[in-house]
């Protein structure tokens, strides 16, 4: 029986003040062959959105579809900081992130067709993109739900490391949110449990500065030192240049290792912009064109681009060998998902419950799981 | 009343608009709050131009904050003004269930008859086009169990406008559901000033042979099925319930007792909810007149599936209505 | 198994609390978590000692952050991991009610069958003595619309063990209901492993005249009231629907179809609620077996008033049944 | 027509950084009439909280019941502060500011006992406290849900004096939240809307170190540092002693006038300590006795009596006498509130819409409001 000396004992032993990492330490640029990786993602997930617009267009995607072109080195340059098995979790702007993943982008496609090929079978579309396999834990579409799922993740790593398999917490989970989401109050519940239960979950803010017209200073106070919203709940906080894959990288690395290693949260933010409107219907009267303009000449393909160029010999032709490639992978991808029959009426009563009654018929699943990422 | 203006046509927003502007000009404790209603124009262009006329501090866009924007607006009505609170989608009021539900549901009752609360929360509800589970939300069955609250599903631009009026002029708490597939459909709206009382259902299509109610959206799919059943000698009296609280159950009693048959068309899902509710009280109120047991259509039972083919499968639609009313009819 | 252990006799806080411990010793996945459930053994005191023998690591103390914890332990779910979250009240549970109802009851359905939520949200429902009408909530009518999720509300301490461990064990997200009002009621719990399994009503009183169907604390009216009617000569069959979701509705015919009659006794609010979907299904199921409408019994469809005789009488209590059971034989 | 041009134009002019307030003058110390006033009031609110526990205790009082002993303090320094008609919001432990905002006694009594004659006619309880006489909007059980309440009477009130009044912005308004309620994310999201909004509201917090049996430093991050949760949100912080009524005075009003000066937010944590358990079942196991007598050994109504003895002549009579006069007021509260008929069964239906359809009959008033404060 817990009695009245034994008051705070099992408190989780957070600091009443913040704990610091100590600096970031830049990791090291990797290899050309993992630049040149990176480049190919950001092409394959621009060329993916350009894909996604026209079916969208063509009416072949239904709901509402957000649009990542802009933003691609964000989640290229994160997610290539942490481990394949680190957990993932999303707002409703998703797709990059799934490609960066690694789901194959058929399966991307064929779920917003609505298609049993698509990685939700077609019941999640657009907004909700998971891959098991892939340790993606969705798209989620209400503003900030995902930043408490966020935490869980982390819970769970943690739990399963140290209580389950007895050793050390050894994940770190990425939690993407976008700067209207912080504006939502579950974000600063999870915050404050991240840090009371010293969980390593990094929050990635997306902060393009708009959630849908509205600027962000209209929105949310403090605009532009964010961090004290993490540091209300001592938390550390960096900023990154989301535009830059590589500066995306070096830091995010050493944040993640730190993050993982000292089992706690993070803040970063990750400035960054979208190029299209928020969604396929918004006409950006809410900007300028000249603020479009400037931010799309200095666009995350580009600055990789010049720097391979600069430091090493890839030439215009290997760019464009590479896009060659990603357009044939896309196309091919947009073919299968239209080739992927429409989802059977009878996954309407699928999923609803792991086991049966009343009129639900039990599971099957996606057909990337069972296949494994194979065409 | 010149025939021109008689024959006004206009869009189910417009009236929506025409009706947040009126109540606006008429008293200036009445505002509209809400995301991307003032410089963006709404979501979905409900709140078009209204920025222009009333400034920013009566049309007032709001942070991604539904729990914290609905609470103020909440607490400014104990003061004694009218917010209009508009929901992008009733499917973002879940976190901001406690303070529409505890807060602005019960403040007359637990302060003793001091504090009211003359305030309208509104914006789309249901499924729009593939929206997915999360934002194609239902939420009359989920919030009509509550008393305090008062609630108001329009069909048409008329009705829009004139229940809307009605529920920026009540004292109380109305929750206004809004169909986000209605809102380009047109309709005649005069220019002289009217409401539309709460409580009062409307007979939207008269018959003899099955009593035919439902709210909002799906009556759409109930007038098709009226007439695709007039074909093979099914007449339904179509009975636009209006208002879910109060709800005019007199109405439905009345027609229910000439057609002695009833299939309640409600689009949220069917386990407790306003079909279930209607046809419980239709059975006490009617138990001798029914020649067979009221019919219910809802939604599937299931959370709302994106794909085209499903959404569409798994919605009230005119196969299901058509359906229903033959087997409620079947025995007659 | 000796007599003395057929016999044992315990309280209904215990036969939870053993549920989950047992649970736990099974299954290290398993861990409860809470505001107050660790150092203060939960404001209940169902969780007492629980602490002492897991650690702090699996009896988790939180802040007041319902949508923070309960969309932590939703993620946690999600990679296998089996929570229990203790709510302090399903009162406080508004706060969360998108985590719940969005991502808990949704998640396995959106991610395609990839991502499940084996998920327990536990705590006390319902009236409590004066507690006024924030802290009264019954939630199962408001709650139980909503598909993918599952439903329990257990009346004695038997079903309250083996329905919670059937509940743990589910690898779906289920919410448990229990009466604050019954934490102290004592009853028979055999110290042998048992599970009692969902969707499966329970008679709790033979009877021939008239169904009476009811969900955990408003039983206890219900068999007083099957008293009270036994000295009349009206003789009703008590059923305990044990689960909501899924719901036993053939065993509730069944007897239907014996005794012609029935009453649903249903602590929530009447509109959109249990009692209307028990009523609309038993009228159509038993059309032609029913000498009478179904008549239901409910809280008053007011705001829980704070008095202590307005909240008795407010709530269903064994007066209201009566008279109900009375009018709905009258015709018999 | 809004145009691509006028981005940012009806943004609400908020600083990016925090809008500081220069410094806190401390208000000057009122003189002995006030002070004795102050004195009686803390004396009144104690000895109500006695007569109420009693009064729990023998069962006239039923559901859950918040003694507010330890903090009279805070309630009565701080509601001295402000005007008599700046409105005023609290949590469930309200009985302490209702008494200081001038409720009669009589009616907060038998508003516990269920009776009619109850401030909200029995229909609320203890956690339940409303009075439009006295600009008291009410007491709200459910944690934090006060505070985007208390945005939203600032709103309104400025609202009035600006927009139906064309005038400027008089009032501020007082919210008060106990440290539990810290963890709930709507407080976030009121604290963003009052900067966003420039709303003149004071959110007081009443630091009693527990939320039930949860020290401050097991449910939030950075315990010993508040004042990050407001700078979150570019609000000014204050903290001040909640046991020292002179104290929470000098620095509320200047604190107070320059919020309605300014029209802006404010965080003020003030320090104290409940005497007794969380609710009447609280065992307190989870804090030491020593503790608990520490705390009670420096009491507000004992330093402002030793304030008053040393400077002016008040002396352990006069105390008696104010002591005697209070406890004839509250004991007389009791037998009003006694004699008060219970909640007769018609205002069952009444107040749940003002108007009337289904079953409701309409609304009455509460006694005290027809009344106007006589016995
Ligand atoms: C709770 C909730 N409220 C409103 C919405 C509608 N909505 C969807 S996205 C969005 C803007 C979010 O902006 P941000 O977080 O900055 O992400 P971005 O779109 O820039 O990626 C809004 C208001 C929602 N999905 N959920
Ligand atoms: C949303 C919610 N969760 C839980 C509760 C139960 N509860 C009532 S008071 C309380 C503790 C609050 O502590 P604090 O805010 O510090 O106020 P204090 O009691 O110290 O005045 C809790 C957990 C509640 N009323 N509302
Ligand atoms: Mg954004
Ligand atoms: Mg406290």
């Amino acid at each position: 029986m817990n009695d009245a000396n034994t008051t705070g004992v099992e408190a989780s032993g957070v600091p009443q003040t913040m704990q610091k990492m100590s600096k970031i330490d830049l990791a090291p640029i990797p290899n050309e062959g993992v630049l040149l990786g990176w480049l190919r993602q950001m092409l394959l997930i621009r060329e993916f959105e350009v894909r996604t617009m026209q079916a969208y267009q063509n009416q072949l995607i239904g709901g509402f579809c957000h649009i990542y072109i802009g933003q691609e080195a964000v989640a290229v340059g994160s997610i290539a900081a942490v481990n394949d098995d680190d957990p993932i979790v999303l707002a409703y702007r998703d797709h990059g992130h799934a490609l960066a993943r690694g789901m194959d982008p058929k399966y991307c496609m064929a779920e917003m067709f609505g298609r049993i090929g698509g990685c939700a079978k077609g019941k999640g579309g657009s907004m909700h993109m998971f891959d098991a396999d892939h340790y993606l834990y969705g798209g989620h579409g209400i503003v900030s739900a995902q930043t408490p799922l966020g935490a869980g993740l982390a819970f769970a790593t943690k739990y399963e490391d140290e209580i389950l398999k007895g050793g050390k917490s050894s994940h770190v989970t990425l939690c993407f949110l976008g700067d209207g989401a912080l504006n939502q109050g579950c974000f600063y519940e999870a915050m404050n449990l991240a840090s009371l239960q010293d969980l390593p979950v990094i929050y990635v803010l997306e902060n393009n500065r708009y959630s849908m017209g509205t600027a962000i200073d209209r929105g949310t106070s403090m605009a532009e030192e964010l961090h004290v919203k993490s540091e209300a709940f001592g938390i550390e906080h960096a900023i990154v240049d989301g535009k830059n894959v590589i500066d995306m990288y070096r830091k995010f690395k050493s944040i993640a290792d730190w993050c993982r290693e000292e089992s706690r949260p993070f803040f970063v933010e990750a400035q960054t912009y979208r190029y299209k409107g928020h969604s396929m219907s918004d006409p950006r009267k809410y900007r300028t064109k000249e603020e479009e303009s400037r931010e799309e000449e200095n666009d995350c393909i580009d600055l990789l681009t010049t720097f391979l160029t600069e430091e090493f010999d890839f030439t215009k032709d290997a760019l464009k060998q590479m896009n060659k490639q990603v357009k044939v992978q896309i196309r091919d991808s947009v073919t299968w998902a239209n080739n992927s029959p429409e989802t059977p009426m009878d996954e309407m009563y699928k999923d609803v419950y792991t086991d049966t009654w009343g009129p639900y018929t039990g599971t099957s699943k996606p057909e990337m799981l069972e296949e494994g990422g194979e065409t | 009343m010149s025939v021109a203006t008689a024959q006004r046509v206009i869009e189910f927003r417009e009236a929506l608009r025409e009706a947040m502007i009126e109540e606006m000009r008429n008293d200036e404790r009445v505002f509209l709050i809400g995301e991307e209603v003032a410089q963006y124009n709404g979501a979905y262009k409900v709140s078009k131009g209204m920025l222009d006329e009333f400034g920013s501090r009566r049309v007032i866009d709001t942070p991604i904050s539904e729990s914290g924007f609905s609470g103020m607006c909440i607490g400014s009505a104990m003061r004694g003004l009218r917010p209009i609170v508009e929901f992008m989608s009733w499917s973002f009021s879940l976190v901001a269930a406690d303070p529409i539900l505890n807060n602005a549901a019960k403040m007359l009752y637990m302060s003793g008859g001091q504090f009211g609360c003359p305030i309208v929360f509104r914006g789309n509800d249901g499924a729009g086009g593939q929206l997915a589970s999360t934002h194609s939300w239902c939420v009359e069955s989920l919030y009509a169990n509550v008393p305090g609250l008062k609630m108001a599903i329009p069909y048409d631009p008329y009705d829009a406008k004139g229940l809307l009026k009605t529920a920026i002029r009540d004292d109380n708490p109305v929750f206004f559901l809004e169909s986000e597939r209605l809102l380009s459909t047109t309709g005649h709206v005069p220019e002289e000033e009217y409401t539309v009382p709460f409580g009062q259902a409307l007979i939207r299509s008269e018959g003899t042979d099955c009593t035919l109610i439902s709210f909002g959206r799906p009556l759409h799919f109930c007038l098709e099925a009226s007439e695709e059943l007039a074909k093979e000698g099914i007449y339904c009296e179509v009975i636009d319930g209006r208002t879910i609280r109060p709800l005019d159950i007199d109405t439905m009693v009345h027609s229910v007792r000439k057609t002695n048959a009833c299939v309640v068309v409600d689009q949220s899902w069917s386990f407790a909810s306003v079909g279930s509710e209607i046809a419980s009280q239709i059975h006490a109120i009617c138990f001798d007149d029914l020649d067979n047991y009221v019919h219910r259509v809802h939604s599937d039972d299931v959370p709302t599936p994106y794909s085209h083919n499903l959404e569409q499968a798994y919605l009230p639609n005119t196969r299901k209505i058509c359906e229903a009313v033959r087997a409620a009819t079947y025995n007659a």
